[in-house]
């Protein structure tokens, strides 16, 4: 092993936390390397959010040109076929191009890079590969996340797929069962549904994307039905049975589910390896972090996945950025989540930020609550895609907004704007200040907004 | 009860109107806000500034 | 003649800015009529907005469908075939939804409805048809505008198109010239480029749709040029001749441009059929309005198209608000067109709100600009869509936004954050504390922000 060189910061993991932490902390003035055991950009780049979003997309495209007849688009020969290698390709090209950005960015703001496993030791070094070492004044894990498998007796089969294998096939599986209906399998779910799959989805609980507010779970279901995947909840599996050709997924007190292929979409865990020889305090398997990133070990920070506060990428960044600035400069400034959104780039897409109405009222005594349906938006009658809705939740008190759920065309765009009302405390009156363009999705919101105060123009006069 | 801190509470005002009270040195507290809520726009801190920067401008 | 009844307000017009007017003073209490000559809705939800972007819908879905093939997406036979009848049913089905939900609007909240030519008598009454009378205590005028006829020797002929003409054809062209490249112009010759015309726009200023931002207009040029549609600027018309099968149409120093038809796009005049007996001060055919929309004569408000302050739908909304406010609680609400954005819906759209470039550096003395690339953008990557930019253009002493002009995905959309942003002037370090959702196109505009701060962490490091 030998002493490799001496930085202000190291950061373990290349993905949204830790290159943005790294770039972070060397546009601070520190001198900093990053160490990556796979491939930079990390889960989000590589296996994440971006391919599912280029496979989501191709399913768009298909149900557009599935639909294009109701507009007098007429294809001679509507036999859609799907070249899954060139689908591959093409959604390869995507993560490289942003993959080799990321490594382009940490060079051109002077970060040093190792590529290997780096490990702590006891020092309160980084060892990488077990061969080199870097001396750190302060370490930033942020070594994510991967999939986690349950243990249900069957699952070890190798026709039951993490994400991470179904975002390789090449080959598009007849039926898929989804097993866990959460934001990723009901992603990759319809991904596969609209690139020619019987899509099958078995959740636990009793109902789809269990965080979101109650009333878009029940319209993504809706909807989702009506594409044709089938959903089974309240379903817990009791085994799955390979059979050559086909798995069998057995449900309690259920019929089975028969598929070609399963995803194993349950959730995922923190991955701890680069912890080495240093004990953090964890709670069942994240690690423990204050409100500055820092972990229980003074000078060791752990941004994004690791710590599982929130397993999302631009929550990673956030807290990637927090933790390099209080690496660099002190602790100083604390994470802030309140404007986080969540989204499912489903279509229709769905996404929320805030609290959702069950949430609310427990919380508040007086809150109002506005609406405005897609289908009576302009853009959204023009564009085929008038289904969903807007909800607003305010504080009937002071007007503040307490959260914001979409479903419905544009929803991933439009709540950016809403993490922007809430981060920035812009109560209801004033959003309605301002003037949206027409005909947008987005004027969806400012109705919602409106009909909070029973002044919305485009909303029936409501019988009192 | 009254409430003591009544006097500190912060003037409900946007951020642009901040900026431009604490470059100009004005008390963004004694600014009247047009606003909803009465919040302080940056037309009012204009509108507060103008009369007595031309008064004190002035020279005839 | 016959007196029919007494109100509070009546509006002639039932547009975007009398309809809203019409509902706003019903919802303040107001007993309110309407009168409307032609269709509920106007020109935006019958021949103008609404028409426009349902075409357009077609234009891209029929691009998505050309560029499948480079996604994995194969259609046996790409012969797409265009059925226009189809088209227009389709087109007209949005139309009658949005249209019958404005009469529907209007009932609710017990408008009464005339339908007819309005016009204001001596007494400033309204008289409906010549043969009804109804008094008012204020009036709304808000009866629009019309497509402007120029003097060219041959415009007469019937194979110019107003763009109403254009919308109700029932066969594509197979050569179209746009004589005028503003916003309708560069719409609808995208929306035919899209349906298989070849189209010809004719400019007489150095660039098209000139009001926006230069560096927008140069990218819009390249891209709408790479779509196969040809411009021709500096360009001024001096005859049309009907050759019976062809026009010609013949420029100054330039080529001819032979097509089939031609659409003349080359702005709108007010419609002031409405006035009737009433003379109100006028500047260049338009309705001289204060901020209170009032026009010179007391008690009549004039919003909307017919003031040609700034012809667009969203803006006749906040007109309409704020002339019904005026009217029934006395002046005393402003009209604000700050936050006002202007949206071109090409594909990729184009979107601004505020000052260009240009104007900001005539204003102020000390300007910052932020600008990111969506070809950086991880959405737009994963979505064939990364062309284009977010630019931003801020007051370095406050930190101020100035102006957002954008070109690329999703534009329409995010240019209502920047209006929101404009509106509640939040400034640049403000608005970067809030998390943007990951991937989104929204993103775009977050990195622009910090740019401008030179605290973007995925925009590569400047050199000083
Ligand atoms: C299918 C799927 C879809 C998703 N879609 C979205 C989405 O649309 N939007 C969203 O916000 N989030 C999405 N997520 C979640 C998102 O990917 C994660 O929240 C994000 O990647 C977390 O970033 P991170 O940097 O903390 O961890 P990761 O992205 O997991 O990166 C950790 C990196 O550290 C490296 N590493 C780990 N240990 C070591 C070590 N000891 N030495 C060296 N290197 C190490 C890993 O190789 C990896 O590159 C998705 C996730 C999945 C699985
Ligand atoms: C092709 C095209 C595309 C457009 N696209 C957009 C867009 O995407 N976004 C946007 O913001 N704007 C767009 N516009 C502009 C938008 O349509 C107008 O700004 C908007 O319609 C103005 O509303 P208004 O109520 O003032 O007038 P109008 O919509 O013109 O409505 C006036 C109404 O008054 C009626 N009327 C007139 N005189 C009388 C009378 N004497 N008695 C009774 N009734 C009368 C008319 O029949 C009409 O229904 C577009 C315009 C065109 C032509």
């Amino acid at each position: 092993i030998r002493l490799e060189d001496n930085y202000n910061v190291v950061v373990i993991g290349g993905g949204p936390a830790g290159y943005v932490a790294a770039i972070k902390a060397a546009q601070l003035g520190a001198r900093v390397a990053i160490v990556e055991k796979g491939e930079f950009g990390g889960t989000c780049l590589n296996v994440g959010c971006i391919p599912t979003k280029a496979y989501l997309k191709n399913a768009e495209i298909i149900e557009h040109i599935r639909e294009a007849s109701t507009r007098g688009i007429l294809i001679d020969s509507s036999q859609i076929k799907v070249d899954m290698e060139k689908v591959q390709e093409y959604k390869n090209g995507v993560v490289k191009k942003l993959t080799s950005g990321v490594v382009a960015l940490l060079k051109s703001n002077g970060v040093d890079i190792y590529q290997g496993v780096g490990k702590i030791n006891k020092n309160k070094d980084v060892v990488v590969n077990d061969s080199q070492i870097i001396k750190a004044d302060k370490i930033i894990l942020a070594g994510g996340s991967k999939a986690s498998r349950i243990n249900i007796p069957g699952i070890e089969s190798d026709k039951v797929l993490t994400s991470d294998d179904l975002l390789a096939i090449k080959e598009v599986p007849e039926t898929l069962a989804v097993i866990g209906g959460g934001v990723i399998g009901t992603e990759m779910g319809q991904s596969f549904a609209g690139l020619g799959s019987k899509v099958i989805i078995i959740e636990m609980m009793d109902r789809i994307v269990p965080p979101l507010d109650h009333e878009v779970s029940a319209e993504l279901t809706r909807i989702v039905k009506k594409k044709g995947m089938t959903i089974i909840t309240s379903a817990r599996i009791t085994e799955i049975v390979d059979k050559g050709d086909k798995l069998e997924i057995k449900i309690d007190g259920k019929d089975s589910v028969i598929a070609d292929k399963a995803l194993i979409s349950i959730g995922r865990v923190p991955d701890l390896e680069g912890m080495g020889e240093v004990k953090f305090e964890t709670e069942r398997g994240k690690i423990k972090v204050d409100k500055y990133m820092e972990t229980s070990v003074k000078g060791i920070y752990a941004p994004g996945d690791v710590n599982g506060i929130k397993m999302l990428a631009h929550v990673a960044f956030r807290m990637g950025e927090v933790a390099a600035e209080n690496a660099v400069k002190g602790n100083h400034r604390s994470i802030k989540l309140l404007s986080a959104p969540s989204v499912v780039y489903t279509s229709p897409e769905v996404a929320m930020v805030g609290l959702t109405e069950e949430e609310a009222r427990a919380k508040y005594d007086d809150i109002r609550i506005g609406r405005f349906n897609f289908a009576a938006n302009g853009r959204a009658l023009a564009s085929s895609e008038a289904h969903g809705f807007v909800k607003v939740i305010a504080d009937n008190r002071y007007g503040e907004v307490l959260g914001v759920h979409i479903i419905g065309p544009s929803a991933a765009e439009i709540i950016t704007q809403a993490s922007l009302i809430m981060e920035m405390e812009i109560t209801v009156d004033e959003v309605i200040k301002t003037i949206y363009g027409h005909p947008t999705y987005s004027e969806a919101l400012f109705e919602a907004f409106a009909d909070i105060l029973d002044e919305a123009v485009h909303i029936p006069k409501k019988k009192k | 009860t009254g409430r003591s801190d009544a006097g500190v509470r912060k003037v409900l005002a946007t951020p642009v109107a901040r900026a431009m009270a604490k470059e100009m040195g004005i008390n963004i507290n004694e600014v009247p806000g047009s606003g909803p809520s009465g919040r302080v726009k940056k037309e009012d801190i204009l509108n507060f500034k103008s009369p007595s920067a031309e008064t004190s401008g002035r020279t005839d």
